[in-house]
């Protein structure tokens, strides 16, 4: 009745199973992966000595684009390593970038001097999001954080005489100029807000990296793909989930003291509404969610796609032309750009790692 | 150092009120003479709900001065104009704005919105380029001590308040209270303080407030208040809600609506619901009949239609090419200066700015030393013909 | 996996007249089990007798209406969930319950027991040899059970079997005094079957857990176990020694079925 | 016909023919590609080469399967978890007219009584093995004229796995229906099956009558386990 | 007294206005499982298109029936052509897209009708006269359209999950699609038809709910009523109809009360304080007030 057939194939025993693609042997801590290593870093180093080079304009834009990933890195470490979906990460940016911003215009503090507290602030806001997380998920949980998101900017107007209401902030110039010790001038502004928000971006990467590797990171994507198993193997989830929104906070509020150095002026209705909070979305989706360096690209397509798209279609268009352009990247890279990437990586280099038993028999 | 920065000479900033290229990244290029083009960049909202609002003013502004350059210019230096989308984004604006100082080599820059214009006029001012006519509610950027590389085109929102105060105090010699209804936007905000700071030391007193969220929530809070007087602090798409609140639960009100709700389009839907409503306007009204026969409306049409300007009915197009005549004037003036056309003598000119713009209304000006707009005239709304029309002479303030 | 041998005295887990209702289901009624000897323990019963509930309550899934369940004297039911673990219990799950995303590899690792140090494994903060050993302990336990060749695969993807195994590993790993088993042979060939006997057996004699091994696979349960508790519509309907209940005419009836060669399969 | 999930094919070329009213059994090791081929035949993955039944061609969507006769119990949780036991069978009878679907719900819960206790009882709260049993009844809902299922038995208690396969030779026998069953208690399935097929790493490795494999020693040893 | 009950006819109308685009999103999320995010930019397109029929001197019903048709057709494409390829792969895929597409859509609206505000007329007469005076409080033309159209809604939504067979079958699809597909439900029209209809509901929505708003017909004139819709779906727990009603009732009431009641805070801070208390309702039942909670076996 049900006939199955295909052109004659050998009755019984089929062929051997091909032998697999021929892929690169790279074993972790052997010296071809130790230079491998060391020429990414070389690379990267080059890149950034590039980069200083570029003109006061484009180092503005790209501090700009670095504060984002930066924010994107933050975000990652809820959204995709942990599983939670915040649409609230605008707030948290807005929380550190406020701090820096407050503490710099109403104290007269040096605004590097105020890191430390945007970074705190970030992650105690950020902890106390994560509070109702324990509790509530998915879709629910996504609109939680997006109440956070819509309400931010009502509570900044709502207290005008320390945020300064609708009106903002503005950070004096003189705050942003970058310290005698650099031996830069005013003239150097752009160059000084470049690297600090590439440091800021340095080490929120370093800081995921080293959560990744911890037991934290580990217990982190288990509260994602599993929550009950993940408990039952003595993961304290409510725990991790806060410890994630804390570190996410602390990150993003990173980026909001980072924003605030380099736009030097804060609103509540320019960078901190729904909107930027779709942005950090977008960008951690474009680039690859749970991929160390799909911030980058994420941040790097949602800062840069508008201002060039501007130079094809101006006006409306380009509204249509970006969420056209949205769409189409998740259509040919739903795992974003680094998720596929990784993926080609996977399949022509097969790394090995650490104690690994002999080797064995490819997969079947 | 300590933790606090107290280092001084904050950036390009002289004494009060004089504009000096002292700090500027690259002095010279400040007093360099302009001779091939004027480079004027604007960086405004191309895209999102404010974009028809800016497409509007920046056509009549181009139209104007298109008409500008065919007179000759400024003393044979043509005005090269042109635009990017800030997208109501600070970063971006910013971004955009410092492309153009830099890439476009922009001698005059504007923008619009509180949270952009706050991020570039530093960088404009660091590098000496004037910021000129910028439209933010905002008034902190009048002050020429902090900001003396920015002029501002709005009137201040307090000078719009105080007029409507005033009138209030005209229409109620007894005293009235007050009530008003706030837009949770920027601009509501800013009038609704702005309002109540005016009515403080006046006989005019605000008794209710309320958000317009829920325009119908916020009537019956405000008419359970027993006020003479609504103030709606809106922003132009509201104008109407609060109209067709109050008539639907039967308070009637003497209603001050701000300028942004001075527009026909808004009004006439309202039906007799409006009438009798009161808002201030500095800027003609071309189809009034009260302006469409004076030589300076006739001959902003005439102009207008010679450029091909779209719409010059509008409101937004009246206040493009208002602009334009701001910039006009003041490039003319710093063309004549002793210095020749250079970004500085710009700016001095801006700052020292004192003329009557043709379609501005008969008795006010744009004196920049004052903080810009001097007056507001009263209009109120005539259902049955579906105009505005006169109410009064202008209430001069500065 | 290091055969260290356990010098601590078995675990003693006891049931104490256990309820669990949901609304108008009485999934457990008044059970009570006493598993003082430790070694393998099968628990049969026809669907629905209420095995896996069993199991919930004991590894804090459900919270039973009444009852006591205790280890070594402690009541294990005011601990939460992620307690227990440190407690020595570990289980699979019936229907799978592994982390899809991660890797085999990870998937195991996660369930190695855990030290105070939350931060094991960041450069710096590492105490000095723990993260080689759990790594190698990892590895071995990976290669007992023939999942080298999968280890850096995702788990979801993998065919039912391994996944299977992936579990077992994984409860394995936190070297527990309380191993609850929930169908480990679900979906097994009959040579992965009597592997699987092979492993619980070793598990039994490096760890000496007390195992509760939830099976319809008759052949593994009568090929491991020592004790048989037979459990139906929420009641131990039978306890005791395994070749006393197979041959238990109730337990035929009510769960075997007539077909004699059945019951020794 | 090959099969396979993204690029790579799971299951290679295999060639397998179900004669009207019997019953088949796939047997085959661990992720050999058993339950692919099932997926593959019912159109839940797509499939390269030439499936056939009555001779047309079978159409490549599950809801166009269904339609035209062929049923199946997916391995595992094939049940609609957020929906009752009662809507559960009700989705089962899509492809029935309505008046009949209730007069088969009273069968099924009739012939596994604890489906008619749990009739309004969500499905993912059911034990395991009470699960299996409404995705088979399920199945059946649909009065198909080939069922495939995959492990029936999977968490059934012997006693129920018995009345399962004799239900099934049962509805076999009554209504002529084919199955092709992949079962991994071997003996059992031989014994109701016909004729058998051994897959191994996504190739048939071996065709032929049940009866010969119960006898096969090789078969014997790798599957059934020597006894 | 006569300002409470005021208080209260404004708030429940303004509910009732959060009720009906909350009802579209219950039926995407019961077909479909996901949280259409540009529901409110897709009804705004199609009032547009309503507003354009009403420019061309036809009656407001002859553009309720365009614009619903059009709806109805825009969510089937969208689902067919944009959502369904991506929807198996993960929800945070379907998610990007649905936000691409809200841009999408009211950027075209600003190509297509300009950004200046419009106003729509109502389908029930609203003039100053036209209202039945309920107690103190008057229900005008517009405010009634609101009320019918949620009520005919409610009441076919309700019959269509209860009493038919489509309705078991979109849960079915809901709750998994190869499974229910394997039963031989038509997963891909049954997927269509449940956007479909969504966007049918929103856009019928929009054109009633248009003449109430604030911003009229403008791009902005959605985004807002979206937010408070997509609280109130959630607050009412997403798969139940009633609780999407009841929901955004009493969020409309809530913020009336707020406004009216709670001095100082009540005006600057009236959109936190109704969240703040939705997050607090989830906290205590995180599947929302008439939701079912999802079961977790293991
Ligand atoms: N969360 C729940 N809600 C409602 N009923 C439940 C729930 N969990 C279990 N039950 C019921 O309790 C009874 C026992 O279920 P349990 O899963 O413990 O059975 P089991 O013995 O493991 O059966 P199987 O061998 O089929 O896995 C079943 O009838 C089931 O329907
Ligand atoms: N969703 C999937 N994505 C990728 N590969 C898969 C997927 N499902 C199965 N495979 C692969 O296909 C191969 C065959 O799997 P399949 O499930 O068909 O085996 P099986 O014979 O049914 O095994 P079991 O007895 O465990 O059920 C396996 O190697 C498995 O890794
Ligand atoms: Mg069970
Ligand atoms: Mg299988």
């Amino acid at each position: 009745m049900t006939t199955t057939t295909t052109p004659p194939a050998p009755a019984v025993a089929g062929a051997p199973p091909r032998p697999s693609a021929r892929r690169l042997r790279l074993v972790i801590g052997s010296t071809r992966h130790r230079l491998l290593v060391l020429g990414s870093w070389l690379v990267v180093a080059l890149l950034v000595l590039a980069a200083t080079g570029l003109e006061p304009y484009r180092l503005g834009q790209l501090s700009g684009a670095v504060v984002i990933a930066t924010a994107i890195v933050g975000l990652n470490v809820v959204t995709g390593y942990t599983g939670l979906l915040s649409v609230g990460h605008s707030a948290l940016l807005g929380v550190g970038a406020y701090t820096t911003g407050v503490l710099v215009v109403q104290l007269n503090l040096l605004p590097l001097i105020t890191v430390p507290a945007a970074v705190l602030t970030g992650a105690l806001v950020g902890a106390f999001v994560g509070l109702p997380s324990i509790r509530i998920r998915g879709l629910y949980l996504a609109m939680v954080t997006l109440a956070l998101a819509v309400a931010f900017p009502e509570v900044l107007r709502a207290l005008p005489e320390v945020t300064g209401g609708n009106s903002g902030l503005s950070i004096p110039l003189r705050f942003l100029a970058p310290p005698a010790w650099t031996g830069l001038t005013l003239a150097d502004r752009p160059l000084w807000t470049f690297l600090l928000c590439l440091s800021a971006l340095l080490v929120s990467m370093l800081l995921v990296w080293c959560v990744l590797r911890s037991r934290l990171g580990r217990d982190m994507r288990a509260v994602r793909d599993h929550e009950a198993a993940a408990e039952s193997f003595g993961v304290h989830v409510a725990r991790t989930k806060i410890l994630a929104f804390t570190i996410s906070g602390g990150i993003t509020g990173l980026a909001g003291a980072m924003l605030a150095m380099y736009v030097g002026a804060l609103s509540p209705a320019g960078s901190f509404t729904i909107l930027k909070a779709i942005e950090l979305l977008s960008g951690l989706v474009l680039g690859g969610v749970a991929t160390q360096l799909g911030p980058l690209v994420g941040a790097a397509v949602v800062v840069y796609l508008p201002v060039l798209l501007a130079d094809v279609v101006q006006g409306q268009g380009s509204g249509v032309l970006f969420g056209a352009l949205l769409i189409v990247i998740v259509f040919v890279m739903p795992e974003g750009v680094v998720g596929r990437l990784n993926k080609l990586w996977r399949q022509r280099v097969d790394v090995v790692p650490r104690g690994m038993p002999a080797p064995v028999a490819d997969p079947p | 150092g300590g933790v606090t920065n107290d280092a001084a000479a904050p950036a390009a900033t002289g004494e009060a009120g004089t504009v000096s290229t002292d700090g500027c990244t690259d002095p010279d290029a400040a007093t360099a003479v302009i001779d091939d083009a004027v480079k004027v960049g604007w960086t405004v909202p191309l895209s999102g709900p404010y974009a028809g609002v800016w497409q509007q003013i920046t056509d009549a502004f181009a139209a104007r001065m298109a008409l500008y350059n065919e007179q000759g210019g400024a003393g044979g230096v043509d005005v090269d104009f042109f635009t990017t989308d800030s997208k109501l984004d600070p970063e971006i604006a910013k971004a955009l704005n410092n492309e153009m100082i830099q890439k476009d080599g922009a001698d005059i820059v504007s923008s619009t919105g509180t949270g952009q214009v706050a991020t570039m006029i530093d960088d404009a001012a660091a590098a000496c380029v004037p910021f000129i006519a910028a439209t933010s509610a905002s008034g902190t950027y009048r002050d020429a001590a902090t900001y003396p590389w920015a002029t501002l085109y709005l009137p201040s929102v307090q000078l719009e308040t105080s007029a409507i105060v005033a009138a209030i105090e005209r229409e109620f010699p007894d005293g009235a209270t007050a009530a008003v209804a706030i837009s949770p936007s920027e601009s509501g905000t800013v009038y609704a303080d702005a309002f109540k700071a005016s009515a403080q030391g006046t006989s005019v007193e605000v008794v209710e407030e309320a958000s317009l969220t829920d325009p119908n929530a916020a009537a019956s809070t405000l008419k359970a208040s027993g006020a003479d007087v609504l103030f709606v602090a809106s922003a132009a798409q509201e104008c109407l809600a609060m109209t067709t609140a109050i008539s639907r639960i039967g308070w009637a009100p003497q209603v001050y609506q701000n300028s942004t709700c001075a527009d026909r389009s808004l009004y006439e839907p309202a039906g007799a619901a409006a009438d009798g409503q009161r808002v201030f306007k500095y800027e003609v009204v071309p189809s009034l009949p009260e302006f469409a026969g004076t030589p300076a409306v006739e001959q902003y049409l005439a102009d207008a239609a010679s450029q091909g300007l779209a719409d010059p009915m509008s409101n937004w197009s009246v206040t493009g090419w208002t602009i334009g005549e701001v910039y006009a004037d003041l490039l003319t003036a710093a063309a004549e200066s002793d210095d020749g056309l250079t970004r500085l003598s710009i700016m001095e000119a801006a700052r020292a700015q004192d003329f009557h713009p043709a379609t501005f209304i008969e008795g006010i000006d744009f004196d920049t030393a004052t903080g810009g707009v001097t007056g507001m005239q009263p209009f109120a709304w005539d259902a049955e013909t579906a105009q505005f029309v006169l109410d009064g002479d202008p209430v001069i303030v500065n | 996996m290091p055969s260290t041998p356990v010098a601590a005295p078995p675990a003693h887990l006891r049931i104490d007249r256990l309820t669990l209702e949901f609304g108008g289901v009485r999934a457990l009624s008044e059970v009570s089990i006493d598993l003082a000897g430790g070694g393998i323990i099968g628990l049969i019963g026809p669907n629905g007798a209420g095995k896996t509930s069993l199991l919930n309550c004991i590894s804090g899934f459900y919270r039973p209406t009444s009852g006591d369940v205790t280890l070594d004297g402690r009541s294990v039911l005011d601990m939460r969930r992620h307690q227990l673990a440190g407690q020595g219990i570990a289980r699979t799950f019936q229907n799978l319950a592994l982390f899809g995303e991660m890797s085999v590899y990870d998937n195991v690792a996660a369930g190695a027991p855990r030290g105070r140090r939350r931060l094991r494994g960041v450069p710096g903060l590492r105490p000095p040899g723990t993260g080689a050993a759990e790594r190698d302990a990892v590895w071995a336990m990976l290669e007992r059970f023939d999942l080298v060749q999968h280890a850096r695969h995702p788990a979801h993807g993998l065919p039912f079997g391994t996944l299977k195994r992936v579990e077992f590993a994984r409860a394995l790993m936190a070297r527990p005094r309380v191993l609850l088993l929930d169908e480990p042979a679900g979906g097994l060939t009959h040579t992965e079957v009597d592997e699987l006997g092979g492993l619980i057996t070793d598990v039994v004699r490096d760890l000496a857990p007390v195992v509760l091994l939830i099976e319809h696979h008759m052949g593994l349960i009568l090929s491991v176990c020592s004790r048989i508790v037979v459990m139906d519509s929420g009641r131990t309907i039978a306890d005791g020694p395994t070749e006393q209940v197979r041959h238990d005419p109730a337990v035929i009836s009510a769960y075997l079925g007539g077909g004699a060669d059945l019951a020794a399969r | 016909m090959s099969a396979g999930y993204g690029a790579a094919d799971v299951v290679h070329r295999i060639s397998l023919d179900v004669a009207e009213g019997e019953i088949a059994v796939v047997l085959g090791a661990n992720g050999a590609g058993k339950t692919t081929t099932l997926r593959a035949i019912s159109g839940v993955l797509a499939r390269s080469g030439v499936v056939q039944f009555d001779g047309r061609p079978m159409p490549t969507r599950p809801e166009d399967t269904v339609r035209v006769g062929l049923s199946m119990v997916p391995q595992g949780r094939g049940t609609l978890t957020e929906l009752t036991v009662l809507e559960n069978l009700l989705v089962g009878a899509a492809v029935r007219p309505r008046h009949e679907a209730d007069a088969d719900v009273e069968k099924w819960c009739g012939f596994f009584p604890v489906l008619g206790e749990r009739r309004e009882q969500k499905a993912g709260s059911l034990s395991g093995g009470e699960q299996q049993m409404l995705a088979i009844a399920r199945a059946l809902m649909a009065r198909p004229r080939l069922v495939l299922l995959d492990e029936p038995s999977l968490g059934l208690a012997p006693i129920v796995v018995q009345r399962v396969f004799a239900a099934l030779a049962d509805i076999n026998a009554t209504d002529g229906t084919s199955m092709l069953i992949v079962e991994q208690n071997a003996d059992l399935a031989l014994r109701l099956a016909r004729s058998a097929h051994v897959l191994e790493a996504g190739r048939l490795v071996a065709s032929g009558a049940a009866a010969d494999f119960l006898d096969d020693d090789r078969v014997r040893s790798a599957y059934l386990g020597g006894r | 007294m006569d300002v409470l009950v005021e208080r209260l006819v404004a708030g429940s109308t303004e509910g009732a206005v959060y009720a009906l685009i909350a009802l579209s999103l219950v039926v995407v999320f019961r077909g479909t499982g996901t949280i259409n995010f540009a529901q409110g930019e897709m009804a705004l397109f199609t009032t547009f298109v309503a507003w354009s029929v009403i420019a061309r001197d036809l009656p407001v019903w002859v553009a309720l029936l365009v614009a619903t048709a059009s709806g109805f057709v825009l969510g089937a494409l969208v689902e067919r052509f944009l959502v369904r390829p991506v929807r198996k792969r993960n929800d945070m895929a379907v998610l990007i897209v649905l936000l691409g597409l809200f841009t999408v859509f009211n950027s075209l609206d600003g190509l297509i009708w300009g950004g200046e505000t419009k106003v729509l007329a109502s389908l029930l007469p609203n003039g100053p006269d036209d209202y039945v005076a309920l107690g103190p409080a008057r229900i005008y033309g517009d405010t009634a359209a609101v009320w019918i159209g949620t009520v005919l809604v409610l009441i076919a939504l309700t019959v269509l999950f209860r009493c038919t067979r489509t309705g078991l079958h979109m849960r079915a699809v809901a709750n998994d699609g190869e499974a229910a597909a394997l039963a031989g439900v038509r997963v891909g029209r049954v997927l269509s038809l449940s956007w479909g209809l969504a966007g049918a509901i929103g856009s019928a929505a929009g054109v009633l709910v248009t003449p109430l708003a604030p911003a009229q017909l403008s791009l902005l004139t959605m985004l807002a009523i979206f937010l408070s819709a997509a609280a109130a779906a959630l607050l009412g727990g997403l798969d139940s109809l009633v609780g999407a009603v009841v929901a955004g009732l009493s969020i409309g009431v809530l913020e009336a009360l707020v406004i009216g009641y709670v001095p100082g805070v009540g005006s600057n801070l009236s959109e936190t304080t109704v969240l703040v208390i939705i997050v607090l309702v989830l906290l205590v039942r995180p599947q929302g007030l008439f939701g079912t909670k999802k079961l977790e076996r293991v």
